[in-house]
């Protein structure tokens, strides 16, 4: 789960990171009020879960609380990738000397939660890792140990050389630490973390990733969760505990198993269709499941056939055709299905399928080249 | 022959009173696996009893039921945030393979567990996995035993269902599998292909291996190399993901390209470049195993 | 450091373990006050840095806050072993079903803390391991990973059968652990853990060391240093940071180096004399720490005769000859002193002895011969 | 030749500018021995100067120093509360042999501090201990190197000025020593009795060795039947602390009698049991050698 920037400097400050002061606004009113009371030049930063915001023009500085205001509800509203922007941070503006950048975050290849740090900070991070790799220092953390203050040292030695900043900074790296580990991250980061001129260390921005699998210990970061910021179907995707992306095409699909599901769609790419979504019901074969699956693509406006692949091991096929049959009784939908079914209770979920009127494949090549045949058509 | 599991496995379910676990261990004795004992704290001294009146001992603890029964591997099927702990209490009791389908284990959890099992010499399957069968002689997870077939091929998958895709047509084309193991979707897992690769080199009666991957990560990609370093046989590959998007975690916590790292093509790529036959759609993989086979 | 019973039970509250309510007096009307408060049977138990407490009739069950003023009348203030009793501890006398011990410890063949428990509480754990050691179920924590949870069922689970009982069990050492650990112990011990006819699992009993070189980041426990219960000695010694133990002879000794030391005293016994002490000035060469060792040697009416053995190392001669010829400018020293001085600045050391009036020997055989001669002469 | 240290052995010193520290590496390097880099965070890039002029450039990390002098051996002179700390960044550095002089480390860090360098083959001398001395080739630690003289005697040793007595004494009678090893007198140390033992039995300079014990612990034991089955050289075994109370501990965290166990006589009487030539007191220690060379 991502959470915004002053949430995650929220996570720092507990942390004990020295992290400029600041507050979210959701109004340009409020805006204004929060850069009245900071003083100085400001910076407005929208608040969304993707990147690119400096780009799309959602991170400017205003010299004045009547700037802030008007950058503030230029800001707010606006759409950043998929996002809408329904807050901004204002934040002191700072006078920086030096950026560096400071992240860690799981890795698989060592099995262990992996330091990055570089000097080159303020950019992204996988472009000096592809264009400048030596500028950048690496620690795997043991998590038998968690990170040891001779590590962060280290770390913070790769950064600067003069033995104050490699001071604050290998405090701030220990700080990090402490905040991914306990609040269940998979990411932390900060970039820049800057020196000012009259030589501090702070972070100025800040991103987390949070471990969905740690949210159930940690109440406060899961009250995290921006449920505005989130588009529709990726809510109802939660609360029902399906996996789902949305994708560009109109092929819809809904399948049991996050690798069939992603050879589902690299298929419909195969014979020539787009996929308008990667939907994994899982391994439970809970009808109420199918219709919210059900319920989730038909929301897309592009999907004009529906696919259904289901292998059955555990999830049972009579549930699932089930579920099929529940879900047009419930919500209407407009685009053709097309189902394959194979494995488990696979005669009696055919049977069910044709008393409703459906026909259905157990070849995942035919039904796949049907579905883009239809989807085509239409 | 086959690998990590055959008819010497003795088996104890940790969680077997659980949803899953109960389910599973009706499954696992129908498909001939050897369930010894189970596991549920506060439970020992009670017994699980089958469909058919099969009765399985419980006991408090692993090391309880290991003793007792001499258990020699485990299944865990207990909620996730109980899965680290329960992992970390059969390598402590000794068991020689313990195998995680618990899907949902919080990943820093993981990170200390699989360092734990490691410092034990255990070996790890999983976790998130849909464990491994070696047909007709024992099954130690959830993959439907009814597609397999006893033969000479070794399958090695990140993933479930695609797995039952592909062992399904080998097993409708006639040809058998010698273990299918799935190693699990998870970032950090205990077992990776190079370490199943290994015991597939040193199993006589493998012959072919496919080896099904998907985004995210390098393990194709160092698999891929070690084949070629290692390995004599004809090894199949399959990746599934060309069309997902990057930055995006495509169900499997592991399955997710960062930045332009860990995408399908350069996983394609990795194997044909190391000497793979890759199938474009899970159809082809028969056809190109038949081929390696009859080589 | 050993700690008071009332003191490790206020780490084991603190921790989450179940320890019946009390207080501690150091008056006989207080005690009766807590009685009172209490109400129903209660235990006067005497706060003596030392074991059998219970034998030495400091350990008493009163019915009523009368009897309790006159059990803690007799309590206060008598003697048990070396010690004087100051405190006693008043609290509630619980029905017992079942005595276990649970005790964790720096352990040094596992390089780690050892967890030992037995369902034969109540009793010396020494006894059981000497008589029933498969009576014992031990356990080393491994450092990386502390406690994990299933290590702490284990252990219960060699306790009691009744799942209830392991549960609470389970969770008492896991809190156990947490206490040894984050207090700095080298001991922390349950003994006896009882079960109650309800079905409680409680501590009625609480023995805990703390690691010395610990308390300088735990100030709270440091805190529960009992300079009074103290003898004035090892108080002395402590502030002067000399390692001492008090014996039962009469040649003092003062030596630098644990090792030396005991084989010093080991060689006045070799040679028919009872060593006074157990004392080491350390490597440095401070001569206040000669002068304090020389206080606290000549605090002891026993001893008849002083004997210094110094290996000059580290340790430079010259200023250990200093300190004693500084010590009997300050202090008035009876005994007569024997001085063997060898290694660092040694000729320095004879020329400083000889201008106050001693000779000193380089023989350590020679030096005890005569301090031993001395001692049995006086 | 010696054990763990000889000619190549080259020397940092974390905590240089301390007080021990300073005083310490001064005397080393008059000592003979080479150090070669100095470690206090923050002042990287100053050197420490000897009374002599000899100059020794510090660094801020133990990792710069041995990138940049090739360090192999690490001493350690820090205070306490970071003692075990600077244990695990010498081992991370990658020297092979960290002597930790400090005493009083906390005992629950030094626990994890000693699996940390276990978990990297590291080889840690002390915590508590003064050191090592192989005469007239390197010394790291404390021990005064005007006492030592070459020669084929190896003292392994759990205290420190006693054993300055006894290797006296050797030289004074002109028996000189291939390596002097004080392990330390803290319950939990790196280096045991038996691991010096295996050093000296394969260094074929060392022709008799001198084992001086303590009070606590059952090491002594251990290390006598181990010489008993695995060593051929003579050896002279002396135990201090014969008139120790029980329950008090003797100064060293480690020597204490924990009720009936670690006492002196059961110690020497494991080595009687074992054929060691027991001293009854150190100046008996020269003797028992002349005698056990000569045999």
């Amino acid at each position: 789960m991502d959470i915004h920037e002053y949430q995650a400097k929220e996570l720092f400050r507990k942390a004990g990171i020295p992290v400029p002061p600041g507050e979210v606004a959701t109004s340009p009113e409020e805006a204004e009020a929060i850069a009245r009371k900071l003083g100085g030049t400001v910076v407005v930063k929208a608040q969304v879960h993707t990147g690119g915001r400096g780009k799309a023009g959602g991170v400017k500085l205003a010299d004045t609380p009547e700037e802030v205001r008007d950058e503030a509800s230029r800001i707010l509203g606006m759409s950043i990738k998929e996002f809408t922007v329904e807050k901004v941070l204002v934040t002191p503006a700072e006078d920086i000397e030096h950026e560096a950048y400071v992240g860690v975050l799981v890795d698989r290849s060592s099995q262990a939660p992996l330091f990055m740090v570089s000097p080159e900070g303020g950019v992204d991070i996988e472009e000096v890792a592809a264009t400048n790799p030596e500028a950048i220092r690496k620690l795997p953390v043991d998590p038998r140990y968690g990170l040891l203050p001779h590590q962060a040292l280290w770390l913070a030695d790769f950064l600067y050389s003069d033995p104050s900043l490699v001071k604050q900074a290998s405090k701030i790296i220990f700080q990090l630490y402490d905040a991914f580990h306990s609040n269940g991250c998979s990411l932390a980061e900060i970039n820049p973390l800057i020196v000012t001129p009259t030589g501090e260390v702070k972070a100025i921005d800040a991103k987390v990733s949070v471990d969905e699998n740690e949210l159930f210990r940690l109440p406060d970061v899961a009250g995290y969760r921006d449920v505005e910021a989130e588009p529709w179907a990726e809510g109802r995707a939660r609360e029902a505990e399906l996996s789902f992306v949305k994708l560009d095409g109109n092929v819809g699909c809904c399948v049991n198993g996050a690798g069939l599901a992603m050879a589902t769609m690299d298929l419909v790419k195969y014979y020539g269709g787009e996929p308008a979504n990667f939907l994994d019901i899982g391994g439970s074969s809970n009808p109420d499941k199918v219709v919210a699956a059900l319920e989730i693509i038909t929301s897309d406006p592009n999907v004009n056939v529906i696919l259904f692949n289901i292998f059955g091991g555990i999830t049972r096929c009579d549930d699932v055709a089930n579920g099929i049959v529940e879900a047009i009784r419930r919500i209407e939908i407009q685009p053709p299905i097309v189902i394959r079914l194979t494995g488990t209770n696979e005669e009696e979920a055919l049977e069910i399928l044709e008393g409703a009127g459906f026909s259905a494949h157990t070849s995942m090549d035919a039904v796949v080249e049907r579905a883009v045949e239809l989807a085509g058509s239409s | 022959m086959s690998i990590f599991i055959d008819t010497s496995t003795r088996l104890v379910v940790q969680g077997i009173t659980g949803r899953d676990g109960s389910f599973h261990t009706q499954q696992m004795l129908e498909d001939g696996t050897q369930v010894v004992a189970g596991v549920t704290p506060g439970k020992g001294g009670q017994s699980f009893t089958t469909d058919d009146g099969t009765k399985v001992p419980i006991f408090n603890t692993v090391d309880r039921a290991v003793r007792e029964t001499g258990a020699n591997t485990s299944a865990v099927y207990v909620p996730p945030p109980f899965a680290a702990g329960a992992i970390m209490e059969a390598a402590d009791a000794g068991v020689a393979l313990v195998v995680a389908i618990t899907e949902g284990v919080p990943v820093q959890e993981m990170a200390r567990a699989y360092h734990f099992v490691q410092d034990r010499g255990v070996r790890l399957l999983g976790p998130n996995c849909p464990g491994l069968i070696s047909p007709g002689k024992s099954k130690v997870g959830i993959i439907p035993a009814r597609i397999t077939h006893p033969g000479p091929v070794g399958v090695i998958s990140r993933s479930g269902t695609l797995t039952y895709e592909a062992v399904n047509q080998l097993t409708e084309a006639g040809i058998g599998q010698s273990t299918c193991v799935g190693i699990g979707g998870d970032p950090i897992i205990g077992t990776d292909f190079i370490d199943c690769l290994q015991a597939f080199k040193d199993d006589a009666e493998t012959e072919a291996i496919v080896i099904i991957g998907e985004i995210g990560g390098t393990d194709e990609q160092e698999a891929a190399q070690w084949i070629d370093e290692n390995l004599d046989l004809p090894v199949v590959g399959f990746i599934a993901g060309q069309t997902a998007p990057p930055g995006r975690r495509m169900g499997h916590a592991g399955a997710i390209i960062s930045g332009s790292a860990g995408t399908a093509s350069e996983k394609m790529e990795a194997f044909r470049t190391h000497g793979i036959a890759v199938a474009k759609r899970p159809a082809d993989i028969v056809g190109l195993v038949q081929k390696g086979l009859n080589a």
